[in-house]
Order: structure tokens, then sequence, then C-alpha cells
């Protein structure tokens, strides 16, 4: 390795002090941002707020792995506690992973991948982000009354009655579902009317392949969500009691429609972690991807068969036999998709030219979690395995690994390799190899003794535990400590890249996707021309063509030594 | 200012397109919406065929099927709505598009009586009142919580409609929209026919099927 | 008159109305006609032709792009699923819910 | 071979008949599953290091993967996850239809104990006394929210829902004492919703039948699973062996007698119109002698516990009641009233 500063540019500002005019820097006032329409000042916004509520859900669970360190009470009384994983949850499925990868970076360089001024509707945009910030805001306020305490998936009847701030919590989801059936809308619109002229479905980056599928799993999943959690409201506030017992009512209904959509939304949050991945891969092992068209597809059947195995949630819940067989079998379906992702992906690198940056370290982290995660998965999709993990830290672990090995590593990959992009600043290389490498081991150290705890019996969301689990205990605390830690360094790390980075060009990572042909930061109309892609997005058998626009000082080429190996 | 085609499409007609295109996938999301309560009510009507029928039998047939031609004209006013407007004849558009606005009124008024009916009858939602003392079977309860919840979460999607073409009617008064781009009409008469749509289903469930009819 | 809009002729819509309105009154003939079983699938499908008929003349289905159809099928074939798994659910349990359930049935009977 | 994987897995006793068989398959899932993800993984570090980037800006010449090689592996994966399926479906039959002529026992679950009424009419809380070696048919239903009655050691787990009826059934194939853990999230004290599972070998079991409860004082001490073992934690063993739950609830509703929540210390009125607090002695003297302070709308049903209880068990349950002092009440949990019988067992409603 001859240098670890890839892709500087060493004139700041740009040719003779002329100043380039960005999106960034074209206006400053809080008005300029606070109604802009412009898709990557929104996708900033969202990723700003998105690492907040980051931050809020994983303050939560660090607290609640510090007082798992002894089997009776550390700190935290069981109300405290019961509250304080229903919000960890909340917060963290709805007001971070569902979010997060395709508002933050699907809203910044989907338009751009497609050579596109803008989205489909910028004011439906921006009108979403404001939608999701008072779903925020109402989770916060159910928040300061005391949070709730049901649990993420408010299985009725407990929710029904639960002496805590269900109706807040619920009518804040239901307020972030409209926000994720908007921007659901927004984007498949925009997949479907605002490709550059002569940009055939099959040359599109693979990104927006998944952004496509995951939107329409958003668009078709969220509004049940959004109804079941309206009848917990009422069943809640009036005591009408839809799935009372009482009055007929089937509690089991209400699971099904809860799983209907909260099988999907598991795709909702890996998916678009899938595309981050695809083209981390591609870019970073300079190669085509081995199929385009495996992942292409592979991400629609996801979106499509997703809807198919909600009931592999509920084998021991009163499910009939029947459906547990034929959602069994539909399970078993499913994985196949996911698996002809891996190996795609993993082929990806034969015969390329690998260099390991740290978007490809969180590939690998990524790699190994959701391929053991997903494993793991299989296997607790085996009806009778179930009926000993279901509703254990075993279901805890796997999921983890899924969505914090998965979606959460496939976030940091995208946010290392697009920061450039996003920012037009360096971080160091060396820091976030360290970050990435202390995050995988931290994240490993926190759940892989979690499938132990479920092996042996221990159900989830339990206050008090048996004390001979405590040694596994503390060595998941311990986990979760370098786990914290090592996202605060991540954090400071990318501070100092924003204010103090060296200068990033307009193509960093020498990529051939195409929102690499606009320069860094990009302009506020994201192209200075009409932008002419004259390659496919994963052509690595030639030189890349350049920005075009030498005027603006950011030719992809530079000396400054890109991409070395 | 809808009749200018904004920066970043190429032509109206894309962005036409566009709009269109958007209205139907969301349009797909409404039925998934509605979807969870139609299967509420199809699974709790295969456990109770019995008490729902019965409730079914006690319900207001007259004034569901009234309402029910009333939404299927304005269905056919503001499908005349927006034919006229693109033969632009504004004037005439407009309005069907009142008469359309004054039928969705139409539908809620009647449907308000109906509620008050209901509630006079002692027919609470959430299984509360004097109806169930002497009807107790199993699954009116439920049918009638199903009802005030479909056809209020519908008259809630009447109301939008009304707004939406409301704000459609001030647009076309103002010359805003007109034969160089009717389609934001026609976008907005889509949406009312879908709450037509809904209702066409809802008609049948509530008050036209008879007991003993499922299994 | 703009090119890019199609336009569906008035007379075409006053038809579409004027079945709407007949497969309505249909409907509510077999109210009293006391078809028994066959009530259920025939009312539904008399509502499914018709809101077929509003969907693909009024709503100008019949004249979009494939994509704008795709949506609503996408719609209504996960609709499908979702009440067929969940009916075949109820109807292949083997254990009849309680009519009275204990504990629970003096908190609200009175 | 089985012991040494079960000890690698972390799993518990297989003291059920059908525990060893779900075991087996889970190795196997396992096994097959990990290898495959450690092949992937592997198989990715090759690349990285094989192909390795030589120079700066390195190009590549276009590469697709053969279909048919996709093809195998996504076919052999597929024929495997088949495979995980059908004994997976079939084991499951297996466990959720329990065999004619089983013992059947009934659960009732309630925030947070569970309640066992046997076919002779009889009824404990929280330990459930089954014979070795014959099969339990568990018919089970909630009182208030989903529970899920779970055995780790059988491998056995449903959940009991409020308005159904589910069942559930094992063999135990091992004598002593198994944990009954509640795994569906039921609230605040969820996770004290346990229970043991008493397996008696048949000449225990005749006893046990005869003059209960015999539930060895060993027995029930050597399980610490109970989570602590301490004097309260006794204290909450003793009152469940005792039947003290068959009256009195934990949550602040009143049942047969008054409720435990927060009652330590409180100002009780008492039928006679006097007010006294409950204080230790209170509470000593209510167990020894229940008629001398019979509080407000209740009757005075209890029997004296004079002679029955341990001078350490009245302790225990003394330091157990202390525990309950700020024991918030669940609110909107309305229990039924149930009419206090003058003697006997509360009538459990049979299916």
């Amino acid at each position: 390795m001859t240098t670890i500063d890839v892709g500087v540019i060493p004139i700041p500002h740009g040719r003779g002090g002329v100043r380039r005019e960005t999106y960034l820097n074209i206006a400053h006032t809080v008005k300029s941002w606070a109604l802009t329409t412009d898709h990557k000042r929104i996708g900033i916004l969202y990723l700003v707020t998105t690492i907040m509520t980051l931050g809020l859900g994983g303050a939560f669970a660090l607290i609640l792995r510090t007082e798992h360190l002894t089997p009776q009470m550390t700190f935290l009384d069981a109300y405290t506690y019961n509250r304080m994983f229903t919000m960890h949850g909340i917060v963290m499925v709805w007001l971070f992973m569902i979010p997060s990868i395709p508002t933050a970076f699907g809203n910044f360089v989907l338009p751009i991948m497609l050579g596109a001024k803008d989205v489909a509707f910028p004011r439906l945009n921006l009108l979403s982000y404001y939608i999701y910030l008072a779903g925020v805001v109402w989770v916060l306020v159910a928040l300061w009354m005391g949070g709730c305490d049901t649990g993420w998936t408010f299985y009725t009847p407990y929710s029904a009655h639960s002496p805590s701030a269900v109706v807040p919590t619920v009518l804040g989801i239901f307020i972030l579902g409209w926000s994720t059936i908007i921007t659901g809308v927004n984007f498949i619109v925009t997949t479907h009317t605002m490709r550059v002229k002569g940009m055939g479905w099959f040359r599109m980056p693979l990104f927006v392949w998944n952004l496509y599928a995951v939107s329409i799993i958003q668009v078709l999943a969220t509004p049940v969500l959004a109804i079941s959690l309206a009848i917990v409201g009422l069943d809640h506030w009036f005591d009408w009691g839809l799935f009372d017992p009482a009055r007929g009512g089937d509690p089991v209904l209400y699971q099904h429609l809860f799983w209907f959509y909260s099988h999907p939304a598991v795709y909702i949050m890996i998916l678009p972690a899938m595309g981050v991945i695809a083209e981390v891969v591609c870019t970073f092992s300079h190669k085509n991807p081995s199929s385009y068209k495996a992942i292409a597809y592979s991400a629609l059947g996801i979106a499509f068969v997703g809807f198919l195995t909600w009931g592999h949630h509920m084998f021991v819940a009163g499910m009939s036999q029947f459906d547990a067989a034929a959602f069994g079998v539909l399970s078993m379906l499913v994985a196949i998709f996911s698996a002809i992702k891996v190996f795609t992906w993993v082929l990806t690198m034969r015969k390329g030219s690998v260099v390991l940056r740290t978007p490809l370290v969180y590939f690998f982290a990524f790699l190994f979690l959701f391929v053991f995660g997903g494993m793991t998965g299989v296997a607790v999709a085996t009806e009778s395995l179930d009926i000993h993990w279901h509703d254990t830290y075993f279901i805890v672990a796997h999921f983890h690994f899924i969505m914090v090995g998965g979606t959460l590593t496939g976030w940091l990959a995208g946010l290392h390799y697009w920061f450039p992009k996003m920012t037009g600043r360096m971080y160091n290389e060396r820091w976030g190899i360290t970050g990435a490498t202390l995050v995988f081991a931290g994240f490993f150290l926190t759940f892989f003794p979690q499938f132990l705890l479920g092996n042996a019996g221990m159900p989830r969301r339990y206050y008090y535990y048996n004390p001979v689990y405590q040694p596994l205990h503390v060595v998941s605390t311990v986990g979760s400590w370098l786990l914290g830690a090592a996202m605060l360094m991540t954090l400071g790390y990318l501070l100092v890249a924003l204010f103090a980075g060296p200068r990033a060009s307009a193509n960093p990572w020498d990529s051939r996707s195409y929102e690499w042909y606009t320069p860094s930061p990009p302009p506020k109309h994201n192209f200075t021309k009409e932008p002419v892609f004259a390659l496919d997005p994963y052509d690595y058998t030639v030189p890349f063509p350049g920005v075009g626009d030498e005027a603006d000082g950011s030719l992809a080429r530079d000396p400054g030594g890109a991409a070395n190996g | 200012m809808a009749e200018q085609v904004v920066e970043h499409f190429e032509d109206m007609e894309k962005q036409a397109h566009a709009a269109r295109l958007g209205m139907w996938i969301f349009l797909a999301s409404e039925v998934l919406f509605f979807s969870g309560l139609f299967a509420l009510y199809t699974t709790y009507r295969t456990e109770h065929p019995h008490g729902f029928g019965v409730a079914v039998e006690h319900n207001t047939l007259a004034w569901g099927s009234i309402n029910t031609g009333v939404l299927l004209v304005s269905s056919y006013t503001v499908a005349l709505g927006v034919h006229e407007l693109r033969r632009g004849r504004q004037r005439t558009s407009a309005l069907l598009v009142g008469v359309t606005i004054f039928l969705g009124a139409c539908f809620l008024g009647i449907k308000t009586g109906e509620y008050l009916k209901h509630f006079g009858e002692g027919i609470y939602p959430g299984g509360v009142g004097d109806f169930y003392r002497e009807h107790g079977e199993p699954g009116t309860k439920m049918f009638f919580t199903l009802y005030y919840c479909m056809t209020g979460l519908h008259a809630v999607h009447v109301f939008a409609g009304m707004c939406v073409l409301g704000f459609l009617l001030w647009k076309i008064v103002r010359r805003e929209i007109g034969e160089w781009a009717p389609h934001p009409l026609a976008i907005g008469a889509v949406y009312w026919h879908l709450v037509d749509v809904i209702w066409i289903f809802l008609w049948p469930l509530f008050y036209l099927i008879p007991g003993g009819s499922v299994r | 008159m703009t090119s890019f809009e199609h336009d569906v002729s008035a007379r075409s819509l006053f038809f579409t109305w004027l079945a709407l309105m007949l497969l309505a009154g249909l409907s509510l003939a077999l109210r009293f006609a006391h078809i028994g079983a066959f009530s259920f699938p025939v009312a539904l499908g008399i509502a499914f032709v018709k809101a077929l008929l509003v969907a693909l003349v009024f709503m100008e289905l019949a004249f979009e792009k494939p994509t704008v159809r795709f949506a609503l099928l996408a719609g209504v074939t996960l609709l499908s699923v979702m009440l067929s798994l969940m009916v075949a659910d109820v109807l292949t349990r083997t254990i009849p819910p309680l009519e009275d359930p204990p504990g629970t049935a003096q908190r609200y009977h009175g | 071979m089985n012991n040494l994987l079960r000890g690698w897995l972390n799993l518990p006793p297989q003291a059920s008949t059908y525990a060893r068989s779900l075991d087996l398959l889970h190795y196997f899932v396992i096994a097959s599953t990990m290898v495959g993800a450690t092949f992937v993984f592997l198989l990715a570090l090759y690349f990285l290091t094989r192909y390795h980037r030589q120079r700066p800006y390195e190009l590549t010449s276009r590469v697709k993967t053969g279909v048919p090689i996709e093809f195998a592996i996504i076919g052999g994966l597929q024929v495997l996850f088949l495979v995980f399926w059908v004994i997976g479906a079939t084991q499951y039959q297996h466990v959720m239809n329990a065999p004619p002529g089983a013992m059947q026992v009934y659960v009732t679950a309630k925030q947070w104990m569970w309640k066992f009424s046997y076919p002779d009419g009889s009824a404990s809380m929280d330990v459930l006394t089954v014979p070795l070696g014959k099969p339990i048919k568990l018919v089970m239903t909630s009182r208030d929210v989903i529970h899920s009655f779970y055995v780790p050691a059988f491998r056995a787990k449903h959940d009991v829902v409020p308005g159904r009826y589910y069942t559930i059934w094992f063999t135990a194939n091992t004598p002593g004492l198994f944990n009954i853990e509640c795994a569906e999230y039921c609230g605040v004290d969820h996770s004290r919703m346990l229970g043991l599972v008493q397996v008696l070998s048949d000449e225990d079991y005749r006893r046990w039948l005869d003059g209960r409860p015999v539930a060895t004082e060993e027995g029930l001490a050597g399980a610490s699973a109970r989570g602590g073992g301490d004097l309260a934690e006794r204290g909450r063993e003793v009152a469940s062996r005792r039947g003290c739950f068959n009256c009195h609830t934990l949550d602040g509703q009143p049942h047969v007698g008054p409720s435990w929540a927060g009652l330590y210390m409180s100002s009780v009125r008492l039928t006679d119109g006097r007010t006294v607090v409950a204080d230790e002695a209170y509470l000593t003297r209510s167990m020894m002698d229940p008629q001398a302070d019979v509080v407000a709308g209740y009757k005075g049903v209890m029997p004296t516990y004079r002679g029955a209880l341990e001078e350490p068990e009245v302790a225990a349950l003394v330091e157990f009641i202390k525990t309950l002092q700020n024991t918030p009440f669940a609110p909107s949990m309305q229990l039924p009233k149930v009419v206090p019988e003058t003697q006997g067992q509360p009538q459990e409603p049979k299916p």
C-alpha cells in the first residue's frame, strides 16, 4: 500500500481559487435547509435525524445490556426495563432502520444514479421528511409520558390494556408509516419516469433495483401496519375490543396482520443494505457483478415472496397446523433468494481487482453476520426447532445478526462509501478500517453469546434471569460496550473528516457507477450539464471516462493517488 | 401552478404520467390499507356466520342501497367532468365536479343518519349497547364494530376525496387547469372512483348477504 | 384537447354507468331471492364486476400503460394472499374458540 | 456424541421423549448451515487475497458466472432446505398432536402465575406434578393476556391465549424438577412467571397422590432456577406450594382474599371497624389466627395455618409479602369477580 489517503484533490476549491458551486454552499440559511426541495439536502436532513435516532436507540440498548450484568436488579427496576426494551425496538425499527438507508442514501444518490435533476415529486419528498419528523416527535412524546411497555410487536390483548403510553406510540408509528409510503411512491415513480434518456432498466445501478424493490414493499406492506396499529389504538383508547376474545375477537388475527407487515418490513430494512453492499463489492472488486440480473431479479423476488412467509413468526402462537406447514415450506423457498444474492456478491470478487477499504471491511462484516444470521434464520424457520427457539434469546440474536449485522453494517458501508460524494471530504482510512473492525468485534461479542443463551432456554424480554446464565450475559454486555465505543469513535473521525478532512475527488474509488460522474459534492442540479453515461455502470474493462467538465477541477483520474492498491 | 412543466421534467406528458403513476401506486397502498379490515371481516364471518347473518339482516338496507346509488351517480358525474374538461368546456366541468362534491356530502349525510339510527337502537362500537341484550349471538358485536370501523374509514376517505375535488374545482374556476392540462382533475377523479369501488364491496358485505352463507 | 390524455367518450361513460346501476339493482333483487349459500359468492361476484367496470372505464385503466395496471394488480394479489392464508388458518384450526371464555365472561356481560 | 454436541450448543437436558429427536435435527440443521456459511465466508476471504489489486486503476475483464453452476448451487441448497422442512414439519405434527389416552391437565395462566387443575379436581399453583413415562396433555388457556408455556428441558412450548384452548403434550423421561418459563411477554413481572414441573417416579407419584404436598424441601430448594434463592424467593415458593395464590393475588386485584400487593405497612380496615397497620405481626397473626382480623369486604373463609406452616416458612412468607410493598397495581387488568366459596377450590370452568 503506497498511500492510505485515497482520492484526494491537492488544490482546495477547484482551480485558480474559483469557488465551485455545490448543493452545500449554494445557500447557508436555516430556511434554505428547512424548506429545501433538493433531494440531496433532504437526504442530509434524513441522515442527521436518523443518526440521532440511532444514538437514542443505541443508548437504550447500552442501558439494557448494562442492566443485565446481574441476574437481579442492577440499576433499573422491571417497569423501566420493560418500557426501555420496547422503546429500543420501536426507535430502532421505525425511527432508524426502516428510513435509514432509503431516505438518506436513497434520496441522495437515486436521482444522480438515474441522471435526473431530482426525484419525481420534490415537494412530496420534503413533506415526507416532515411527516417523519412528526412521527418522531410523537414517539418522543410517548417516551416523555413514560414510554410504552408492550414490546415493539404490540401483541393484543396486552397492548389493549397496558397501563402505559400505547396510544401516542402507535400514533407516532402510524404517522411514520405515511412518511414511508410517500417516500416509496416517490421512488417508484422516479425510477419509472426520471431515468436519463437512453437508460434502460438493465443499465440502472443495482442500488436502484434494491431501492425499487424496497419501495414496493413499503407501499404495499406499511398500510397494513397502519390499520392494525390503528385498531390497537382504538382497542386501547375506547375499548372497542376488535381482538378481544370476550367479544368474539381473536388475538391471533392481530398477529397475522402485524406479521403480514412486519415480515416484509424485515426486507424493508435489509434490502437497501443489500443494495449498498452490491455497489460496494463491485466498486472495490473493480469488476462487473457476477450476475447483474440475478441481483436485480432476486431483489424483486424477495419483495414478492417476503409477503408469503409471515406465519413463521407464529408457529407456536396458535396458528393451525395446516398454515404452519404452508408457511414453513414457503419460508424455505424464500431463503433461496437471499442465498442467490450472497453467492453473486462473493463470486463478483472472483477474477476481480480487490482492494480493502473501509466500505469493503464493512462488506466482510456484513457478509459474515448476514450469512450466519441468515442461516440461523433457516434454522428457526424449521417448524419443530422453532418450538424450542421461539421467543428466546436465540431469536433475539438471530434478528440482531440480520438487522444490526446486516442493516447497520450496510448503512455504515454506505456512509463510508458515499461520504466523499456527500461532503466532498475524505475520512482517514486507517481510522475507518479500525472502526469497522471494532464494530464487527463488538457486535459479534454482543450477540454470539445470546445464541447460546437462547439454546439454554432463556426467554426474551426477561428482567430477572437465572444466575446460571450470568457469564454469557456479562460477555454480551461487555461486547455491547465495545460496539458503543466503536460507534462513537466512528462518529468522531467522521466529524473530524467533515470539517478538516482533505478534499475528495469526483471519483475517489475509481468506480463506474453513475453517481461518481458528477463532482463531489454535486452541484445543485446534480450535473453541470446533461449527463452522458457512456459506460455500463459496472464496466471495468476500460478506464473511467472522467467527469467531463474539467473546469470544476475534479477529474476522476487525478494523479493524487486514487484507488491505489 | 400546475399548468407549467416543473423544471425537472422534460415535458407535460411525462409529468402527467408520473403524477398518474404516483396516484395509482398510492391507490394500491390504499387497497392494502382497507385489506386488513376486509381480512378481519372475512375471518370473523367465517368464525361466526350466524351472528353476522343476523346482524346483516338487522342493518339499514334501504339507506345503504340509496348510498350505493348516490356514489355510483357521483362517479359518473366526475368521470363526465373529466371528459368535459378535456373538451375545453370548463364551465360544465366545474358544474359536474360541484355536483359530485354535493353527492359526496349527501352520502355523508345519509351515513350520519344511519349512525344516529344505530345509536338510537343501542348499537355502539365496541359491543356496547342495549341491542346486544336481545341479539347476543356471537359475532353481532364484532359485526357492528367492524361496520363502524370500515364505513367510518370509508367516510373519512369520502371526505378526503371531497376536499381533493374541492381544491380542483377551485383550480378549474381560476382557470389554472383546463384542456391544455386536464390531468390533475383526471387523477383526482381516479381517487374518487376508488372510494366508490371500496363502497361497491362494503355494500354487499354489510347490507346484502344474509345469514348462513359462508361455509 | 391534449394529445397525451386518452379521452373516454361520453357515450361509453353513460353506458358504463347504466350497467353499474343495473348490476346494483340485480344485486339488490337477489337479496330478496333467498338463494342461501350462493348469496355470498354471487353478491361479491357482482361487486367484482362492478369494480372492474369502474376501474376499466371510469378510472381509464383500460387505456393506461401496463405499469399502472401492474400497480393495482400487485395490491389485489397481496390482498388475496392475505385473505386466503388468514382464512385458511381459521378454517383449519382444530380447536374451536370458546363462546364464553372463562374469566372474561363476567367482565363484559355484566 | 449427543451429549458432546448438546454441551457445545448449551442445550438443556433432554427430559421428554421427543427432546432427543428434536435435538438431532437441531444438530443436523446447525451443522449443515454453519458449514455452508463458513464455506461462503472463507471463499470470500480467499478471493480477497487471491485477486488482491496489484496496481492502481487495474482493469478487469468481464466475467460471467456460468448459469449451470448457479443453478446447481441454488438447487442443492433448496433441496437441503426442503429436507429441513420435511423433517421439521413431521416432528411438529408429532409434538402438536397428543397421543390418545394422554392424561389431561388443565393449565390456566394469569398474570403472573400458572394454575394446574388435575383430573381428580385438585389444583396447584406454579408446580405441575406429573408421573414419569406417561403422556401428559396440557389443555391451556389464559385469563388475561397471552402467555406462553415453555419447558426448555422438554423442548415444549405453546402460547396460552385468552378465549381459546390450545394443547401441547409431553412424556417426561427423567424424574426431577424442571423449569417452566413464560415465554410470551405479559407485563411487568413476565420474568417472574416461573414454575416447576415435578416429574415423579411411579412410587413417588402414588405417594404424592395420597398425601400432598410431597415436593421435598431439598427438591424445591435445589431448584435455584427460581432466581436468587433468597428468603423472599423461598416465600414465593412456599406460597405457591401451600396454595396461598388460590385466594391471594400479587397484582392488587381482590380475589377470595385481599391482594398481597402493597399490603405490607398499609392501613387495613377490618370488618369490625378497626383499622390496623399490616406489619409483620399482623401478617403472622393472619396466618395463624385468620378470624381475628378479617378485612372489610371479605368473608372469613381462610383456615388457620397454625401447625401447618413451619416457622421458617412463615418468615419466608412474611419476607415475600414485604417485597411486594411497592408492587404497582396493574390497573386495567380485571380479574373476574369470584364469589367467595366457603370450602374447596374455586371451580375451574372446563371446555
